[in-house]
């Protein structure tokens, strides 16, 4: 796995450029188009791109199986993790006002950042994982064969 | 049927035709990846008969302006979309890459097992490993060993 | 609002809390196994998640044993504003046939997993497992209708992936997953398109909101779309008949223990909002109305009762002989929805139970078998009910139950449909459904004679099963001839849901009276 | 006047592509279609309004899910085999369930009609209590995470599913150091 030097420098600027993106979008939901699950996408592409330059092993140097294994449920038990907490604080399950109950709407913002960094994590690891178990297979087709 | 019927029906039939067309794709092609690229236009074209529930004539994304700090500013004259399908297709979006990436998933251990990914060749295996079993247990009519 | 709501605001207690535990607990323990990644620790940890479901689930299905309901609104959004889980007799009955199977199942899986599931794999088959029941229980619970298509999607996702964990065995575990994925996505897209063109004629997603804005709306033709959209979308779930293709290969290449809980739970669920959708949502005079009971869903449950059989009798594999007999069984459940009578229903929900025990203990059965012999041919099996005296004596019991012979559980539903039969005047359907049985009775003589009438196969390990195989399979075995003989506890069950199904929807009543308090208040 | 003619194009080039794809048998093309109808999908669903819905499908459909067809394609053929079978049943069936479809958008309100069922049942709620109760500007977040956050909820959950589906299909759950020789004990 030894391509290009512009194509290697160009991923190692895309990566981060990418990365900022995807926390933009992840953070700016409230405003404008995206949210968590955008974001979670455009966190895992970086990861992807920089594993499709540099190879399998690279990739998974920096970014291990394992931790993204804890992440992918860590997401989920974050996002229900809110929930139980509003349950109990003594209201409704997702009831964010609870997390403020003297301006319901401040509660729901804290809610839904938090739900939304949940949805974000979980759909960074699942796309990731999914993307490891995908690319630890040996090819069919070699690269003259498309 | 009046003009104004037709005009505000036809996108709901030409959903119909692309709906009906990844249908027809999934039913009628044996190859499995392009089986799941036809589930894909099939949901996709269901999707934007939804999205399309949503639209209201002159109506804006369902976004509210802002003001300088972030406070939302209240324009009566505004006429905004129904959100709500927008919301539900999200869901529905993510749902449909789940399902697509298990069913990839899928294909590349059976094309593993089987050497194959055509449903042809593949139920002509199955017919084959059935008949070894019904010689091996006995035949399917009654038989028994 | 928000100053109101906080000033009256009583905290909520852990009883109020129990519909949304019952889907919480099963679903935290997922992510919590995946997240500790131990392989000693997820075993013990889906058992007690499933021993709590079965605690809230007796809990609920006695508090609304009276025929009320228990609403809770999550994310504390009034419906139809946001997402309402409504609990009444029938959907508490069926949680508690989920809940009470994944307990039973739970312990026979611990042998059967090792036995057929590579090591590997074992943490995360539990925390699919987990999901595939929280999937069920969420599409029962639940008074959304978009809710519904969330969690079928979850219970289906897993389903397939927990099928293909039968390619260790055999390869065609794959392709049957790959088949059932299709057609269970093509079922779920019709779904959505029924629920949307619902959407598009009520503008709301809550069932009682969307059963109060469809009344006198019977000749929309768009409601008409979204009714028939629903029932094919639904009946690929159900694999009713001809919509079945994916069952056979599904349940007879699928691990044991995945079986066992299929086959008990999923179809049920499905069967389940069908009968959900056609009387609360779309009305008993709507459903009546279309003339579909008795000139679509009644034929072809006939039809299902006996060409199903049929093929169930010239099988050589016991596993897919039961896959087929799952087809006619379903059969009778939906003859009972066709019948459209309170004690058509009633049976329809009995033996919703009833089969869900039968048909585990009998899939339990095979697993053992499957632990000893190897493999499920009549064949092959031969003989095993010597050696294996305690496993041979639950499969005969799970059998007779098949039948319906009196004394066991099977006798109870085929009796109550009977009745149903002759409350119209049908003699002839009542005579139909005792012919049907007879068919069971030389399905299941087959099995008998192998177990019993042949030598055992030099090949097969002449030992019992392990305890923790045969107990689970005796629960549901004594469940069998209990209920058979005890017909209260589920015949009351049933009766009370049957009647609440009929009476059609109890719509947005408490949303109005709230309103109405509201107004007179000011 | 605009918006009408960009529609017609897009469902134009949108049936266009579809037919493509039925066609072809090279799996590669197969493919980059596919991605290609996403792309004119979430643009379609941008003059619908629906800006957050097309990110969406931008992302998935035309990345994401391309990404994952082009490995599976690499992991398994290039081309299909041209269909053997009759294509009446399916026909039949297409044509059944199409018909079901048609008949049942008779009944159906106009569209973009402002007195929908759809626009003045729930949507009012939304779009103007929101702002005190969830004081967010971007309504489809305030449904998505709070209104309907179960939902949500949900749909993480799916995706969870699908993660540990893929890996249990595929590889299994790896730990740090854990390697195969104990699989075969």
């Amino acid at each position: 796995m030894q391509h290009h030097l512009i194509l290697r420098v160009i991923t190692k600027l895309l990566v981060g450029m990418i990365i900022l993106f995807a926390f933009y979008v992840q953070f700016h939901g409230d405003f404008s188009p995206g949210g968590g699950f955008q974001a979670g996408v455009i966190m895992a592409v970086a990861f992807i791109l920089y594993g499709l330059v540099f190879g399998l092993e690279k990739v998974q140097g920096v970014f291990p199986p394992w931790i993204v294994h804890k992440l992918v449920a860590l997401g989920v038990l974050l996002y229900a993790g809110v929930g139980v907490l509003n349950m109990l604080l003594g209201y409704e399950f997702l009831h964010y006002g609870s997390l403020d109950p003297h301006h319901m709407s401040h509660g729901q913002h804290t809610g839904i950042i938090w739900i939304e960094a949940g949805v974000g994590i979980t759909v960074t690891g699942v796309m990731i994982a999914i993307y490891y178990a995908f690319a630890g297979r040996p090819p069919r087709l070699g690269d003259d064969d498309w | 049927m009046t003009l104004e019927f037709f005009l505000g029906h036809v996108n709901y039939w030409l959903f119909i035709i692309l709906m009906m067309t990844g249908f027809y794709i999934v039913v009628s092609r044996g190859n499995y990846v392009k089986k799941i690229v036809g589930l894909n236009i099939f949901q996709v074209a269901v999707f934007m008969l939804y999205i399309s529930i949503g639209k209201v004539t002159g109506g804006t994304a369902p976004i509210f302006p802002t003001d300088s700090q972030g406070k939302i500013k209240v324009d009566p004259d505004i006429v905004y979309s129904n959100p709500l399908p927008h919301v539900l297709i999200l869901t529905a979006i993510v749902v449909g890459i789940a399902t697509t990436s298990l069913g990839l998933a899928l294909i590349v251990r059976i094309r593993e097992e089987y050497n194959s990914i055509e449903e042809d060749d593949i139920l002509e295996i199955e017919a084959a490993m059935a008949h070894a079993e019904n010689e091996e247990h006995g035949s399917a009519m009654g038989g028994r060993a | 609002m928000a100053t109101a709501t906080e000033v009256h605001h009583t905290a909520l207690t852990l009883t109020d809390h129990l519909p949304i535990l019952q889907i919480l607990i099963p679903f935290c323990t997922a992510p919590l196994i995946v997240f500790f990644g131990s392989r000693s620790l997820a075993w013990p940890m889906a058992f007690i998640s499933s021993l709590l479901s079965l605690i809230i689930a007796t809990t609920l299905l006695v508090s609304v044993s009276d025929g009320s309901y228990i609403s809770y609104h999550l994310g504390g959004w009034a419906p139809p504003v946001g997402i309402e889980y409504r609990v009444d007799a029938a959907n508490a009955f069926v949680l508690f046939l989920i809940a009470a199977t994944a307990t039973v199942v739970m312990p026979f899986a611990l042998k059967s997993v090792a036995h057929e599931i590579p090591k590997r794999n074992h943490t995360l088959f539990y925390a699919c497992f987990m999901l595939c029941i929280t999937g069920l229980m969420g599409v029962v619970i639940t008074g959304d209708a978009f809710n519904v298509f969330v969690f079928l999607e979850i219970s289906s996702l897993s389903t397939y992936v927990l099928v293909s964990q039968g390619s260790h065995r055999d390869k065609r575990a794959l392709t049957a997953a790959y088949d059932y994925l299709i057609m269970g996505t093509i079922g779920a897209t019709f779904f959505v398109i029924g629920i949307g063109f619902l959407y598009m004629t009520t503008g709301t997603l809550n069932m009682a909101d969307m059963a109060d804005r469809l009344q006198g709306q019977g000749d929309n033709r768009t409601v008409q779309a979204a009714f028939a959209f629903i029932v094919v979308g639904m009946g690929l779930k159900v694999a009713m008949y001809p919509l079945h293709l994916w069952l056979p290969a599904a349940y007879n290449y699928a691990p044991s223990a995945v079986t066992t809980f299929l086959a008990a739970t999923a179809t049920k669920a499905a069967i389940y909002v069908i009968i959900r959708f056609m009387f609360t949502v779309f009305q008993p005079d709507f459903v009546f109305d279309t003339h579909i009971l008795i000139w679509i869903i009644g034929p072809l449950a006939l039809l299902a009762m006996f060409a199903a059989s049929l093929i169930a009798i010239f099988q050589t594999n016991f596993k897919r002989m039961l896959a087929y007999s799952s087809i006619a069984q379903i059969g009778y459940m939906m003859l009972g929805v066709a019948m459209f009578s309170t004690t058509g229903l009633t049976a329809t929900m009995v033996h919703l139970f009833n089969h869900g025990i039968t048909k585990a203990v009998l899939f339990m059965g095979v697993g053992a078998l499957m632990l000893r012999a190897g493999t499920t041919f009549y064949d092959r099996i031969a003989g095993m009910g010597r050696v294996m005296p305690l496993t041979g004596a639950a499969i005969v019991i799970g059998g007779l139950s098949l039948i319906g012979v009196p004394g066991t559980a099977g006798f109870i539903s085929k009796w109550v449909l009977v009745q149903a039969a002759f409350e119209q005047d049908l003699w002839w359907l009542a005579l139909i459904i005792v012919a049907s049985s007879l068919l069971a009775v030389i399905y299941v003589w087959r099995v008998v004679e192998a177990l019993y009438l042949q030598e055992p196969h030099p090949d097969a390990i002449h030992k019992e099963a392990p305890m923790l195989m045969v107990a689970p399979m005796w629960v549901a075995a004594i469940a069998c001839l209990y209920f058979g003989l005890d017909t209260r506890f589920i015949l009351d069950a049933a009766a009370t849901a049957a009647e609440g199904l009929m009476a059609g929807s109890a719509g947005m009543a408490e949303i109005s009276t709230a309103a109405a308090a509201a107004a007179t208040d000011h | 006047m605009i918006e009408t003619i960009i529609n017609v194009i897009l469902f134009a080039m949108l049936v266009t592509t579809a037919f493509a794809i039925v066609r072809t048998t090279r799996l590669f093309a197969v493919v980059m279609l596919s991605g290609v109808f996403s792309l004119l999908t979430a643009m379609l669903f941008v003059t619908l309004d629906a800006v957050d819905v097309a990110f969406t499908e931008a992302a998935v459909g035309a990345g994401i899910s391309t990404v994952l067809m082009l490995g599976t394609i690499a992991l398994t053929t290039r081309s299909t085999k041209a269909p053997t079978r009759s294509s009446t049943m399916p026909l039949v069936l297409v044509v059944l369930t199409g018909a079901v479809l048609f008949y049942g958008t008779l009944d159906m309100p106009n569209f973009g009609d402002p007195n929908a069922p759809a626009q003045v049942h729930l949507a009012p709620h939304y779009l103007t209590d929101s702002i005190e109760e969830i004081d967010v500007p971007n309504v489809v977040t305030s449904i998505l995470a709070s209104y309907r956050g179960f939902d949500t909820l949900g749909e993480v959950a799916v995706v969870f599913t699908a993660g540990i589906g893929v890996l249990l299909i595929l590889s299994g759950l790896r730990r740090r150091r854990e390697e195969e020789e104990e699989d075969e004990a």
